[in-house]
């Protein structure tokens, strides 16, 4: 463990962690009902991706905390204590507002996560690096999806227009710096997020580009979750669910 | 006639019929019947398990359990490639599954109502699944054949993992041991119908087994599930449903209750419990699904046409 | 408290109580959704007077079985102990689907009623007059709207017949007899449900006729809640989110 | 300008205005804008609260809040009526509030997060309402004063209510107290929003208060709601979120911070945590429910008609 803070670290890592929990639980709400056979493959496929890279995060993030384990933290855990972004726990919608979500998080973890990978913290650089590789393969299916349904029929284009409109306001809070990101970025345990927006903004800009997709005008940006000061109300109902087991039957071994 | 005798010599020599051989229309319209209703209980059966997917009690479990509804995804994928083979198109295939001209295997539309459910279907289903598929790894029609091959691969996967799940059940707190026999006491006669009725009255068998479709008769692929689940369910400490179940030394095998064959053919006529929520399932995935079919292939159309008009 | 064996009297409060708390949270459910303001305030009050007859049904069953409370029995049972028939825990679909499903359900209520009013157990008696009031005035509600839609433009019509055949397959459940019947039939507590089929089917034929809408052949029904034998998978989910609280913090008082 | 004249002296004279009379435009106006903003703020004010319906911890707490919600609806159909006196259907107000013309209160784009935000919603949001409303039960509009008195009688029984249920939890366990101040963190701010900005920049406030549409001004309502509600957060022992409250013997009131009217402006524009939400699902409500509505409509016509023929 590098040299910092161990609750400003933990904070760091719930958020990597809680994020990919939230959106793998939403991709697998998809299960069963994709419009292909092959996006039903695809999406387990992301979940599984991201529950993976959850236990590693929480993993860590208990192993810092100490008395935990990743499965307490992501079972026992209520909507107050989680740290993801409010962008991952929106409701799936349609197909195309998953996608476009999925690709608005994408993007942003293929610019972080190869920088994580040369993190300070060593840990945290073996997860960054087996995740990197994975969040590559994820940004380059759900680019070419957003850019097959902007740029397909008339109104594949107008939903996937309507998705970006309303997920746009969620995208800032990936950038939103605060004390737990300028500790992890002295640290060199992780960059602050603030420094990759225009990368972040090169890539999207090119697919929407292709997509034939207007980025919204305004920067207003809802806050909140990765502070932990406020979430969505969506995000305590899908806790009632994905926690409903370990709530019911507390200390059973599954 | 003459190529009929040739085709048959061809089977019985365990020569595998592909693709651009000469077939006899009843066995293209047999294969495809029975791979097409195979690949379709591939996509209703990852409903009952996708129910849990959100429920998972741990990381996981949640991640073997999406591992295995994806692996199940994919054996879809390669039935209906299979059956395409044989002049049919997934979206034919796939209209015939939802307007009801095809049917997908019955013990999907069976509720999963407890997590040992889970581990149940994987034990109990995929159990019987494969009973009913290692013989087809040797089905005379070579993609057929081959997609079984890749399949019971996995299925055995799974059904271990099934069992691992009722394992810990079984060993587990007062209500996860009563979870367990509880999904058994529901499962365990759905299970048993899978085979299909007794031979004496399926239709079909003779013929389909000369054209090694069908490998077993029903009742032979029952007995020899029955005599083995019968100890891995006393190995976890449960009880067979069954009060008649007896070891019968004579022919070396367990004696057993049928299951009730009118609550089977109920079930196959639309009545089980599930049946129209599986398939409202589907058709609204299909429905909803239009507009993301229509777009991406409108883009690889658009695609399609500047890369010629490049040339 | 009749002379009666105890776990049938049970089996039986727990019939009545877990019908109108599962169709209490499923009505209110609709809260803030209805199609007109009037329906929200008539949902609403169906709802409320659902879950207060649940107050009654599942206290008097917590005291025949002497260590628990209603709000145990409500929050604190899994699946396999609710003992509520099937069409009460069905998906609310669309609003003529829940009035459909309501008018069914208010039917037999009104017919059943009454006659637990005169039960030979004068706690059961109590309550049934109470609710059969209440009752009264629902199904008069529900069969009002069932006519309206059913009798109104083209498109509420097929509606109505759709919601009609669709949850025709559930109604049988009210009526199958068991040993736990037969116990309250002898013991004078409640009739035999076989006894009331022809009382219901005359009200809701004439409902039925002038709603114009066609009652559906066959008589297959679908069986198993009231004798827990099984449920439908909507069951398990609608208790995460109505067990949530009680799950999550054990012990609490609220 | 005579009749302005009379109808001024009317008002002063605490007269009523009924739907009859004759009135000025500006008054007709501004009442449609304030009753109708406070129809919908009781119609879209279900939605926090209904949130939390199906997860209320108790069978007792599920049917207060039942019973509250509906209390709303019900204020909801008042404000309509008294609304309906002055020119305009309920229908033309509810499309007015779908398409985005009209407001409603901002305090109903703050989310619901956990058990204790429905006892401060009841304890302050309702509390602000309630000293929002208790002089317009002096209002000079016959109707809207009529429909004032019935509401507040029940809003201060919603307001013990929410209390009650903030003392549980602030009397309860470690995790409950937490709950009860993470509410109060949240929605103190919001609170004091209620009143509208300070006097300084509050438009329109001179004309509606000769005409006895606004009875006080805004920051004399949002002391006083500060001044009621400290010593009530004290006796539950939990902390108002701000640093500067103090009390001021001067002035005999506290003082206390601003909230951030950024935020407040902000959430008007529709950039509040739950404005998309709260719109896509009456949106969703009223579109949903068209057939409905159009279904009754033709069967009442049916039988109307029916009726004039059998006369």
């Amino acid at each position: 463990m590098a040299n910092v803070d161990k609750e400003m670290l933990v904070q760091f890592l719930l958020r990597m962690g809680d994020n990919s929990l939230i959106l793998g639980h939403r991709v697998s709400e998809w299960c069963g009902h994709a419009p292909v056979l092959e996006e039903d493959i695809a999406l387990a496929n992301t979940a599984l991706d991201l529950i993976g890279q959850t236990q590693l995060w929480l993993g860590y993030a208990a192993e810092v905390m100490g008395d935990k384990t990743a499965d307490d933290l992501a079972f026992l855990r209520d909507v107050w204590d989680f740290r993801n972004i409010l962008l991952v726990e929106l409701p799936n919608g349609d197909f195309g507002q998953t996608l476009m979500r999925q690709f608005l998080f994408d993007a942003y973890q293929s610019i972080l996560l190869p920088r994580l990978a040369k993190s300070s913290d060593l840990q945290v650089a073996e997860i960054a690096e087996k995740a990197s590789k994975e969040a590559a393969y994820h940004v380059e299916r759900s680019a070419d999806t957003v850019v097959g349904l902007g740029d397909g029929t008339e109104e594949s284009h107008a939903r996937m227009q309507t998705a970006l409109d309303k997920l746009w306001p969620y995208v800032g809070e990936m950038f939103a710096t605060d004390a737990v990101d300028a500790a992890m970025a002295t640290a060199g345990i992780a960059p602050d997020p603030a420094t990759l927006r225009a990368e972040y903004d090169a890539l999207i800009g090119k697919v929407f580009a292709e997509a034939t997709l207007k980025i919204p005008e305004g920067d207003f940006a809802h806050l909140g979750g990765r502070t932990g000061k406020t979430h969505t109300e969506h995000l305590g109902h899908l806790l009632t669910q994905m926690q409903w087991l370990q709530r019911a039957y507390p200390g059973a071994s599954w | 006639p003459e190529k009929l005798a040739e085709f048959q010599k061809k089977i019985d020599a365990d020569i595998k019929v592909e693709p651009c051989d000469w077939m006899p229309e009843g066995y293209r319209k047999t294969l495809i019947r029975q791979i097409g209703q195979h690949a379709h209980s591939e996509i209703v059966g990852q409903l009952p398990e996708g129910n849990w997917i959100t429920r998972a009690p741990t990381l996981e479990r949640k991640m073997i359990l999406l591992a295995k509804v994806q692996d199940e995804a994919g054996h879809g994928l390669y039935l209906y490639a299979a059956a395409e083979t044989l002049g049919v198109s997934r979206d034919e295939l796939t209209e015939m599954l939802l307007d009801g001209r095809m049917k997908y295997s019955s013990i999907f539309n069976y509720p999963t109502l407890n997590w040992a459910d889970i581990g149940a279907v994987g034990w109990l289903v995929d159990g019987a699944a494969i009973m009913n598929q290692v013989p087809l790894q040797r089905t005379s029609y070579g993609p057929y054949s081959r997609a079984m091959i890749r399949i019971c691969k996995e299925e055995s996967f799974h059904q271990r993992q099934g069992y691992d799940i009722m394992m810990k059940m079984a060993q587990g707190t007062e209500a996860q041991k009563k979870m367990a026999q509880d999904a058994l006491n529901r499962l365990w006669y759905p299970s048993l119908m899978m085979f299909g009725p007794s031979d004496a009255e399926s239709v079909h068998s003779t013929q389909n087994m000369a054209w090694k479709i069908k490998m077993n008769t029903n009742d032979e692929l029952r007995q020899k599930f029955v005599d083995q689940t019968v100890p891995q369910a006393e190995y976890l400490g449960l009880t067979i449903p069954d009060e008649n179940l007896t070891w019968n030394e004579e022919k070396g095998g367990y004696d057993y209750s049928d299951p009730d064959w009118t609550e089977f053919f109920n079930v196959l006529k639309g009545n089980g419990p599930c049946n129209t929520d599986r398939m409202e399932a589907r058709n609204k995935a299909w429905d909803d699904g239009k507009w993301v079919r229509d777009g991406l292939l409108a883009h690889a159309e658009k695609k399609r046409a500047a890369k010629t008009a490049a040339e």
